[in-house]
């Protein structure tokens, strides 16, 4: 079965600083992979690799066995991205900016496709007020209705608990459960061990820049992952 | 005539004192890496 | 050892030529006679230098947009280099162009500037392209991102430059100035002395650049032995 | 795998679809808008003042475009602020999309904001230094000014773009822009006085022009990507 992610040997050094140093990284359909690892792992450079966003210094993404370059626009159809920023603009409502993705997505019925989902994230009594008005929580269910807008089988998730209200937790927790049919696959980036635990199939811990531990859920238990995890944050941490 | 011919040597002179001055920075740099190259051996 | 030989082979040529092109500027090559006045004109010697200065920053910069090319198809940090010293070799020859052109024209024309004549406002504005490529290259932080950008920019910039010419002569034939000078027949005699001097500049350049690239080459490897340490 | 899969929108769609975006927001503040009109107006009111008496033809086409050239580049810096504030930018990386698309759409975004700063104030400009010759030549004039501004938006965007990266931003824009743009101010201002004041002939600095539009829109589209990518 060719997976649908492969990673291979991936590099990526901006100037002197080597921030992935030959990541190997197999994900197949319907897993959810949750990347652990303290900050500076590495672990938002590997994620926007993913999505093409950074272009790798040696190394090869590989989508379904095809290879990521120049020419693979329609390779970015499949996957949505949950990132650290919103990719909203603050001037335009909830409802434009995502009629402006759609669009460029090329999403049919683009209308009731959003109300759809601005209905499922709880947004709707504000889908005509603009962005900047937001708080952190709406702006982050506004996110992941973006991230989603087009169905991408491929889902990936940087941090997405961070900076979340309970209500926000909860409803991302829930869109979450919804989403995972099995087809869709999901790399998420976390340092809550609870939460990652939670959600994942597969264990994994970037560790400057290499992952250092991959094992699938049904093999360790919360308590052992979370001693695992500890041991790579401390021993290789520089000591101030 | 001369005060040009004398603004010729002093922009001469410039270029190449630089010139100079490169080379003495060249050795001087060349020299501290042939010594820590050393300390490194003598550490390992 | 190959290294040191070949130091010592270009240093000892740039002393030689240095008084050889001072002989031949001053004594070799025949004063010019001013056309406006037809006296002895001893400024014109100025051109010599002039000329020289000009033509080798416009070489510094050509290969600053070559570098840069090469920059963004292979990303190489010596390409990076090469384009960052040599932007800053062309300020140091076009500074020189535009302090010795407006002493040459002030002894032909009377003034020191003519907005009209494209040779001297062209090295101006490329003196100005270059500063703002440097400022560009200071005031971005990451390395890799510094290079892209300087690299994107130092290809824009030079395809300008024969625009900017072309522009300033065409404003020239719809503004004539009082006088042009166009540097017609040289005697064969300052044409030694002139290609000599020019030799010797390009040279010069290739020095500077060369050993500019050490340095900084050597600096990396530094820092990199101390980071060991 | 195909959930929903949509047929996707063609390059000029795209394109249009930025525009569209960036002019709704527009409307939405019109913060850029007027201070671009405003800025272009007091610089044309200042240099009314640096000239005792009626500026003459050549003079007040220079005038225009100095204040069109500086309003422009408040515009092209805001441009690429925008998508960087909450991160669009990447929004629109990883779109299916060209890299180009973003080029051409923030590009014509920036042509359309200038071209319409300019279109308002021509009429301004003819009122308050007597120059009726605006209202009888206006094809001829807006041809010039969306010649001239074609110019100032397509360097500016790739400009802009970099810029922003910078820990100068807003004041590095112009130091780069200004030298780069210089050919073609002098094309436009020479072919905007023809038009005032018909003498000798501007088939030349119309051609100059022309190859400068053909030349800075083709270099920035293949340079674009190396830009914004990381």
């Amino acid at each position: 079965m060719t997976p649908v992610i492969e990673v291979d040997r991936l590099e990526k050094s901006f100037g002197h600083k080597k921030a992935l140093r030959g990541v190997n990284l197999k994900v197949f359909e319907g897993e959810f992979i949750v990347l652990f690892g303290p900050n500076g792992a590495g672990k938002t450079t590997l994620l926007k690799s993913i999505s093409t966003l950074i272009r790798p210094t040696r190394g090869r993404i590989l989508f379904k066995g095809k290879e990521i370059d120049d020419g693979s626009i329609s390779l970015r159809e499949t996957i949505g991205l949950v990132s650290h920023n919103t990719l909203l603009y603050e001037d335009l409502t909830a409802f434009e900016n995502l009629l402006f993705y759609a669009r460029m997505y090329g999403v049919p019925n683009p209308k009731q496709k959003i109300e759809e989902l601005l209905h499922m994230v709880g947004l709707y009594h504000r889908k005509d007020d603009v962005v900047r008005t937001f708080s952190r929580g709406m702006l982050q269910r506004l996110t992941i209705a973006r991230a989603i807008l087009h169905d991408p089988p491929v889902l990936l998730l940087d941090e997405p608990y961070t900076g979340l209200d309970v209500q926000a937790m909860k409803i991302l927790d829930d869109l979450l459960y919804n989403l995972k049919d099995g087809l869709r696959t999901f790399i998420m980036t976390s340092h809550d061990i609870q939460k990652g635990f939670e959600h994942a199939t597969r264990l994994a811990i970037l560790h400057s820049g290499e992952i250092v531990f991959d094992k699938k859920k049904e093999e360790i238990s919360v308590l052992e992952f979370e001693e695992e995890f500890w041991k790579w944050v401390k021993e290789k941490e520089p000591v101030f | 005539m001369q005060t040009l011919m004398i603004a010729y040597a002093v922009v001469w002179a410039i270029i190449f004192g630089y010139l100079v001055v490169q080379y003495m920075r060249i050795s001087r740099l060349e020299n501290e890496i042939e010594n820590l190259k050393k300390a490194i051996e003598r550490k390992s | 050892m190959n290294k040191k030989a070949l130091d010592i082979i270009l240093y000892g040529l740039l002393l030689i030529g240095m008084f050889v092109s001072l002989y031949l500027i001053f004594q070799y090559a025949p004063p010019a006679i001013n056309p406006t006045n037809n006296q002895t004109w001893y400024e014109q010697k100025i051109f010599y230098v002039h000329v020289s200065s000009a033509w080798t920053g416009f070489l510094a910069f050509f290969v600053v947009a070559v570098a840069s090319i090469i920059f963004l198809r292979n990303e190489s940090r010596i390409a990076d280099l090469v384009a960052q010293t040599s932007a800053e070799i062309g300020i140091v020859f076009t500074t020189l162009t535009l302090i010795s052109g407006p002493l040459w024209a002030k002894s032909f024309w009377g003034r020191y500037w003519d907005w009209s004549e494209p040779r001297l406002v062209t090295a101006l504005i490329l003196w100005f392209l270059y500063i703002g490529y440097l400022i560009l290259r200071s005031s971005v932080g990451e390395d890799f991102r510094r290079a892209r950008f300087a690299a994107v920019f130092g290809i824009i910039a030079f395809l300008d430059v024969p625009i900017v010419f072309l522009s300033v002569r065409w404003y020239r034939a719809s503004h004539p100035p009082l006088l042009v000078f166009e540097p017609g027949g040289l005697d064969p005699s300052m044409k030694v002395a002139f290609f000599f001097t020019l030799f010797i500049f390009t040279v010069f350049y290739v020095v500077l650049l060369r050993n500019a690239l050490r340095i900084k080459l050597l600096q990396d490897e530094l820092n990199r032995l101390k980071e060991v340490i | 795998m195909e959930v929903g899969k949509g047929k996707r929108a063609g390059f000029l769609r795209q394109v249009f679809y930025i525009v569209a975006k960036d002019f709704r927001a527009e409307l939405r503040t019109k913060e850029l808008f007027n201070s671009m009109f405003l800025f272009a107006m007091l610089a044309l009111v200042i240099f009314n003042f640096s000239f005792a008496g009626k500026m003459p033809v050549r003079v007040l086409s220079g005038a225009m475009w100095v204040s069109f050239l500086f309003a422009s580049v408040l515009g092209l810096n805001r441009s690429f602020v925008k998508e960087h504030e909450k991160g669009c930018i990447e929004g629109l990386l990883i779109a299916p999309c060209e890299r180009s698309v973003i080029y051409f759409g923030k590009f014509l975004g920036n042509l359309l904001f200038i071209f319409l700063v300019e279109l308002i104030a021509l009429p301004l400009i003819s009122i308050f230094f007597s120059r009726s010759e605006i209202f009888s030549k206006p094809f001829e004039l807006a041809g010039i000014l969306v010649l001239g501004s074609f110019a100032i938006s397509a360097i500016g965007t790739i400009l802009s773009a970099i810029t922003v990266n910078t820990r100068t931003r807003e004041l590095l824009l112009p130091i780069l822009l200004f030298p780069l743009i210089l050919p073609v101010l002098i094309a436009s201002v020479e072919v905007t006085a023809y038009i005032f004041q018909p003498k000798g002939s501007i088939i030349q600095w119309l051609r100059l022009i022309g190859i400068y539009d053909i030349i800075f829109i083709i270099v920035p589209y293949l340079l674009f990507d190396y830009v914004v990518e990381e």
